[in-house]
């Protein structure tokens, strides 16, 4: 039962984009296109899930127990870093259509702020996700990477189909491309206010 | 001084642990491409925005060797960025001797 | 080579990096430290302000804070407490500082950190919210106002602050924090005396109407009071309550709510001591009638109400429990009623077998003073206003006078407020001395709007007392005498007879028969009789018929007499040649009565005629009636 | 053909204004969202940026000649990392207030697009003075950028501008304030405006050149 109330608070009334403002450029950047979105999408939950993972067993079992979690940043990054560029060179050379559709969007995610957010706030700000006092667990880590992640793919993807059906009518030529995008997902993050009153 | 020596060890065992895999990897998992590949997307800003709507600087720049992208899709791109971009295509065919032609 | 050089850079670059933080971590942690003591201190004078600079500000590490989001306690012997705690406001973690005095009372709070939204969650930090706490007692800051808007961090600060309060009550106020159990014992003690000894009875009582639970009050010598645990469906849930009645006066000594899962704001507002405290020393009368005090500007009319009824309830369990009052059950009150109504101490015995019961009366009883009858109850029901339940009252008549002497609804379901009236103490009146032709004639009240029941009544009365004049004042009723008819036209119906005699006087009286004629030809020989009838056809139109057997040809002929409006219809589809779709194959439908014998009539039914079947069904009835009756009296033979 | 050298004024001029990461690169957006719910929150995000950005275009700009291409965009992200984290601990022992207020987002600095975008599009390519005037340019046209949407949003969610508690300005009575404005939604909206408006300045100026 916690486990459902952390995912869904994950997926929709702390949504990653539309309330807690991470990984915003790819969002207006990689959504012209429901295809891209989708492979956004699936890149993200990827390295969110991994990253936070490999964060929180760092955290818990290196930082913590010997007094350096000011290295928090700085080893969460490198290693973060490090683990995609690996998996992106892993991808393209074994498998080409894995890393059309995929790969090609990791290093873009090596620097979208979503993936060093969440791992800091699993961690470092553990208290602020899971409440004061709660003893945080691997699992429930996952979990809310997960949510975090599928609230990343569908806001990414309801966003794209949006701007597709967009591309038909006519937009003022200043209000053309971000300014336009920016005022839908004003609206996109109101209706995701409504989840606010789920929990 | 016990701090210290902690923090000495642990960026040397991190970052010499990295280092290794990276470099290695690098060697391993090489993949031929088109060397224009790599002199484009260096050439581009490498803020990885993906605000042009391709996934990163890198596919930016395949996208511009596929003649898809526009090189004005890049945002963070200045005049002088475009100005390289087209320079270099402009001096530097592909195998076949087929130049790329290039979207302001 | 390359390698080296990758790994010799990257290690390089980390190691400078980490060492320079480290570097950084050990100059500006002291600084932090340093800043966030200077602040909390700064706060602690503003929170207690009794602090003077030689008190010492030692956090006291003794305590476990487990589950309490306090992150430490400063305790200064003699002038009071400081907490600091934290909670999870709307977008941060909001940590501030409390402080309590010795007496149980707020001497201050501040926000220390937080990072919510400006004119939102972080009105938090302003004055004029923690200007509100210094002298609020510690156990009820209930008046502290939040900001509309900003429920979860204001929420959460008063949700915080509660925990804080529980720590510190069971800590140094030495109230031990209380389990519910111990809770619920407590209020026991409360509600009745002090050291009471608590003894659960239920076992020795049936219990109903929400009681889940009886039990003694024992002052060490006897029993002064019962304690009743009850519950209740409310608005939103259940709630539960116990109330303890004094054993001596029978009135309630106090009430407290247990569970409560109203609506908050709302329904809860009946767990408010303020509502409680009505409770005690409350007349049972009061609390029989539901006379309570509603909570000022609350609006729980559900609530409010269904504490009302389960109050009545207990307050009728325990009267018929403790007081020996008998709660009626439905057949002593009716027993009660029939008594009031005839003689006190009546024998009442039920004759119903003796008579032949007719229109909805089902019960005859006979009532008796010990020496004589002296009343007779009719028990009847008749259809009201509700189509689909009957109204179901009994009716007394006096044997000496005959007029009614009584009357009472048993069962009704009619309108509320409208027919449900009948039942009225104050309808019933009216029927305490009625005359018998009063009720004959339907003098009784009107109800307004409700003369569809009373109008029911009326007829349901007109036959009871037909029944009752039949059977006890000997009169024969609604035998009227035969009715003549000419001549001219019992010849329509056997034109061979020459003269008719009424010979209804010799057989039994049957209200579909108007009279009946022995036709008999000029050699003065019986050839037939001639039934003169009448039946009510569509829309009770009266249609009268001549219906003979002839003894010559042994046949039955049928005229109809009248011309009204539903026999003209009726005739006219009957006309119909008998396409198909129509039940009958003659050119007209009388002719199906035709030729045709009595035994015939009787064995072979004749089909009505779709589109007409009210009427041509009521000739067919009333024919086999007639056809049946002749048989049945053997008129001439019974052929 | 020759390409003339910019001068170190017109590098920082192009960061403050014409190429603005906020309004025109559309750079760090996530922190352009978040942390301007108040103008005393972008200032000091901005603040931070200015710190970190000069500070890491610096160090970019030193080691650049002795980076394998391999370790290059870990080493550079160590960099600021570090640098974010010096930061962090420094906010946090002399403006402790606004630290809080920062929250998460002063660590994410680190993933700033625009401090890691102008290391490897700069920094990298040019000497130390030239990338501090390129980080301290756009820096501040960064820092000029958020300032500008949490004024509006500030002002006319919450009515009244208050700058480290003793400063505020009461000007638009609470019936009137928009209060979406300073909900996370709000961002949104203001910043679309914002950006529309300059859209529609830059271009109305392009085509007078045009004409021109």
């Amino acid at each position: 039962m916690e486990l459902i109330a952390i995912a869904f608070g994950a997926i929709f009334v702390n949504n990653v984009v539309l309330q807690q403002f991470y990984g915003l450029c790819p969002f207006l950047g990689v959504s012209t296109k429901k295809s891209s979105a989708l492979s956004m999408g699936m890149a993200v939950t990827f390295v969110i899930t991994l990253s936070t993972i490999i964060a929180f067993l760092l955290y818990d079992l290196v930082l913590v127990p010997n007094n350096i979690t000011y290295l928090s940043t700085i080893v969460f990054i490198l290693v973060i870093a490090s683990f995609v560029q690996l998996v992106e060179m892993f991808i393209k050379k074994f498998s080409a259509p894995l890393y059309s559709a995929l790969g090609v969007y990791l290093p873009l995610i090596t620097t979208n702020c979503a993936v060093l957010g969440v791992a800091i706030d699993t961690t470092v700000n553990g208290s602020k996700i899971f409440g004061v006092g709660t003893d945080v667990t691997l699992i429930m880590v996952t979990v809310y990477a997960l949510g975090i992640s599928i609230g990343y793919s569908l806001v990414i993807f309801l966003f794209s189909a949006i701007r597709e059906e967009m591309d038909a009518y006519p937009i003022k030529r200043n209000w053309q491309g971000i300014p336009i995008a920016l005022i839908t997902a004003f609206i996109m993050a109101m209706v995701f206010y409504g989840f606010g009153g789920i929990v | 001084m016990d701090g210290i020596v902690i923090v000495i060890i642990l960026a040397l065992v991190v970052s010499i642990g990295l280092a290794l895999l990276l470099s290695f990897a690098s060697v391993a998992l090489h993949v031929e491409e088109d060397p224009r590949l790599q002199d484009v997307t260096d050439l581009l800003p490498n803020q990885n925005c993906g605000l042009c709507g391709n996934p990163g600087c890198k596919a930016m720049a395949q996208s511009i060797l596929d003649e898809d992208s526009r090189l004005s899709q890049c945002k963070p791109g200045d005049q002088e960025m475009r100005e390289l971009i087209k320079e270099y295509l402009e001096e530097h065919p592909d195998e076949s001797g087929e130049y790329v032609k290039v979207k302001m | 080579m390359k390698h080296i050089t990758i790994v010799v850079t990257l290690s390089i670059v980390v190691l400078v990096a980490s060492v320079m933080v480290f570097f950084v971590e050990a100059w500006t942690t002291p600084i932090i430290d340093d800043y966030n003591f200077e602040q909390a201190n700064l706060a602690k004078f503003e929170v207690l302000p009794l602090l003077e600079g030689s008190d010492s500000l030692e956090a006291d590490l003794s305590y476990d804070f487990t589950g309490t989001s306090i992150t430490e306690v400063i305790v200064i012997p003699g002038k009071g407490y400081i907490y600091t705690a934290e909670f999870q406001g709307f977008q941060s973690i909001i940590t501030y500082m409390v402080g309590f005095d010795t007496n149980g009372n707020i001497t201050g709070y501040k926000t220390l950190i937080q990072g919510d939204t400006p004119g939102l969650g972080a009105e938090i930090a302003k004055d004029w919210y923690k200007d509100q706490f210094p002298g609020v007692s510690i156990n009820d800051f209930s008046e502290i106002d939040g900001l509309v808007g900003a429920t979860i961090t204001f929420g959460g600060s008063a949700a915080s602050l509660s925990k804080v309060v529980d720590f510190h009550n069971s800590t140094f106020e030495g109230v031990v924090l209380e389990t519910p159990a111990e809770k619920l014992a407590r209020w026991k003690k409360e509600i009745t005396i002090d050291n009471a000894v608590i003894t659960d009875v239920s076992g020795d009582y049936t219990l109903s109407g929400g009681i889940s639970r009886i039990e003694f009050a024992n002052d060490g010598s006897k029993d002064v009071a019962v304690i009743y645990t009850v519950d209740f469906e409310g608005y939103a849930g259940i709630v539960e309550y116990i109330i303890a009645l004094d054993l001596v006066t029978n009135d309630v000594i106090g009430l407290r709510i247990v569970t409560n899962e109203e609506t908050a704001g709302i329904g809860s507002v009946i767990s408010e001591e303020s509502f409680q405290t009505q409770f005690d020393a409350m007349l049972q009368i009061d609390a029989l009638n539901g006379n309570i005090d509603e909570v000022a500007g609350s609006s729980a009319p559900i609530t409010y109400g269904a504490l009302k009824g389960s109050l009545t309830e207990l307050i009728n369990f325990h009267k018929s429990a403790f007081e020996g009052e008998v709660i009626e059950t439905f057949n002593e009150k009716i027993l009660r009623w029939k008594n009031e109504i005839t003689v006190d101490n009546a024998i009442i015995t039920d004759v119903s077998l003796d008579y032949t019961l007719t229109d909805g009366i089902y019960k005859v009883e006979l009532v008796n003073n010990g020496s004589t009858d002296v009343a007779v109850i009719y028990t009847t029901e008749f259809i009201g206003y509700n189509p689909s339940e009957t109204v179901v009252y009994f009716i007394a008549f006096d044997l000496v006078t005959n007029d009614i002497i009584g009357f009472r609804v048993m069962y009704q379901s009619e309108t509320p407020g409208l027919g449900a009236k009948i039942a009225d103490d104050s309808y019933f009146v009216q029927f305490d001395d009625l005359l018998q032709a009063d009720a004959l004639a339907g003098n009784i009240d009107d109800l307004a709007g409700a003369t569809i029941t009373t109008g029911g009544l009326k007829t349901s009365l007109v036959d009871v007392v037909n029944f009752h004049k039949v059977e006890f004042q000997g009169e024969v009723i609604g035998i009227p005498d035969p009715v003549e008819m000419s001549d001219a036209n019992l010849l329509l119906a056997l034109p061979d007879a020459v003269t008719f005699t009424s010979v209804y006087g010799d057989y039994t009286y049957l209200e579909d028969i108007l009279n009946i004629y022995e036709a008999k030809n000029a050699a003065d020989e019986v050839v037939g009789y001639i039934y003169y009838g009448h039946v009510k056809g569509y829309g009770a139109d009266n249609i009268e018929f001549l219906f003979s057997t002839d003894k010559v040809t042994n046949t039955v002929e049928i005229v109809i007499l009248n011309d009204t409006q539903s026999w003209d219809l009726a005739d006219e589809y009957a006309n119909y040649d008998g396409s198909a779709g129509l039940d009958f194959n003659t050119s007209t439908w009388l002719e199906n009565f035709e030729g045709t014998t009595l035994q015939m009539l009787l064995t072979t039914p004749v089909d009505t005629v779709a589109g007409v079947s009210t009427t041509t069904g009521a000739m067919i009835s009333v024919i086999e009636t007639i056809a049946q009756y002749h048989t049945d009296e053997s008129i001439g033979g019974g052929n | 053909m020759p390409r003339r050298e910019k001068s170190i004024r017109e590098i920082f001029s192009n960061g403050l204004l014409k190429q603005n990461p906020t309004f025109v690169q559309f750079l760090g957006m996530c922190p352009t969202l978040a942390v301007t719910k108040s103008v005393e929150s972008a200032l000091g995000m901005g603040a931070g940026v200015i710190f970190v950005l000069v500070l890491s275009n610096i160090a970019v700009s030193l080691v650049r000649n002795y980076v394998p291409k391999e370790v290059r965009i870990p080493i550079y992200i160590v960099i600021i990392a570090s640098l974010v984290t010096v930061l962090e601990m420094i906010m946090k022992a002399f403006v402790p207030d606004l630290a809080a207020s920062l929250g998460t987002f002063l660590s994410l600095i680190v993933v700033n697009c625009l401090i890691l975008g102008r290391a490897e599009a700069f920094a990298s390519k040019n000497g130390p003075l030239k990338s501090a005037a390129d980080g301290l340019g756009m820096a501040l046209g960064f820092t000029g950028g958020i300032v500008l949407i949490a004024f509006f949003r500030e002002l006319l969610g919450a009515g009244s501008i208050t700058i480290w508690g003793s400063l505020k300005l009461d000007l638009i009575p609470e019936l009137y304030q928009v209060n979406i404005l300073v909900q996370s939604a709000g961002a949104f909206l203001v910043f679309g405006i914002l950006v529309s408006q300059i859209n529609k300045y830059r271009m109305n100026k392009a085509d007078r050149n045009e004409e021109v």
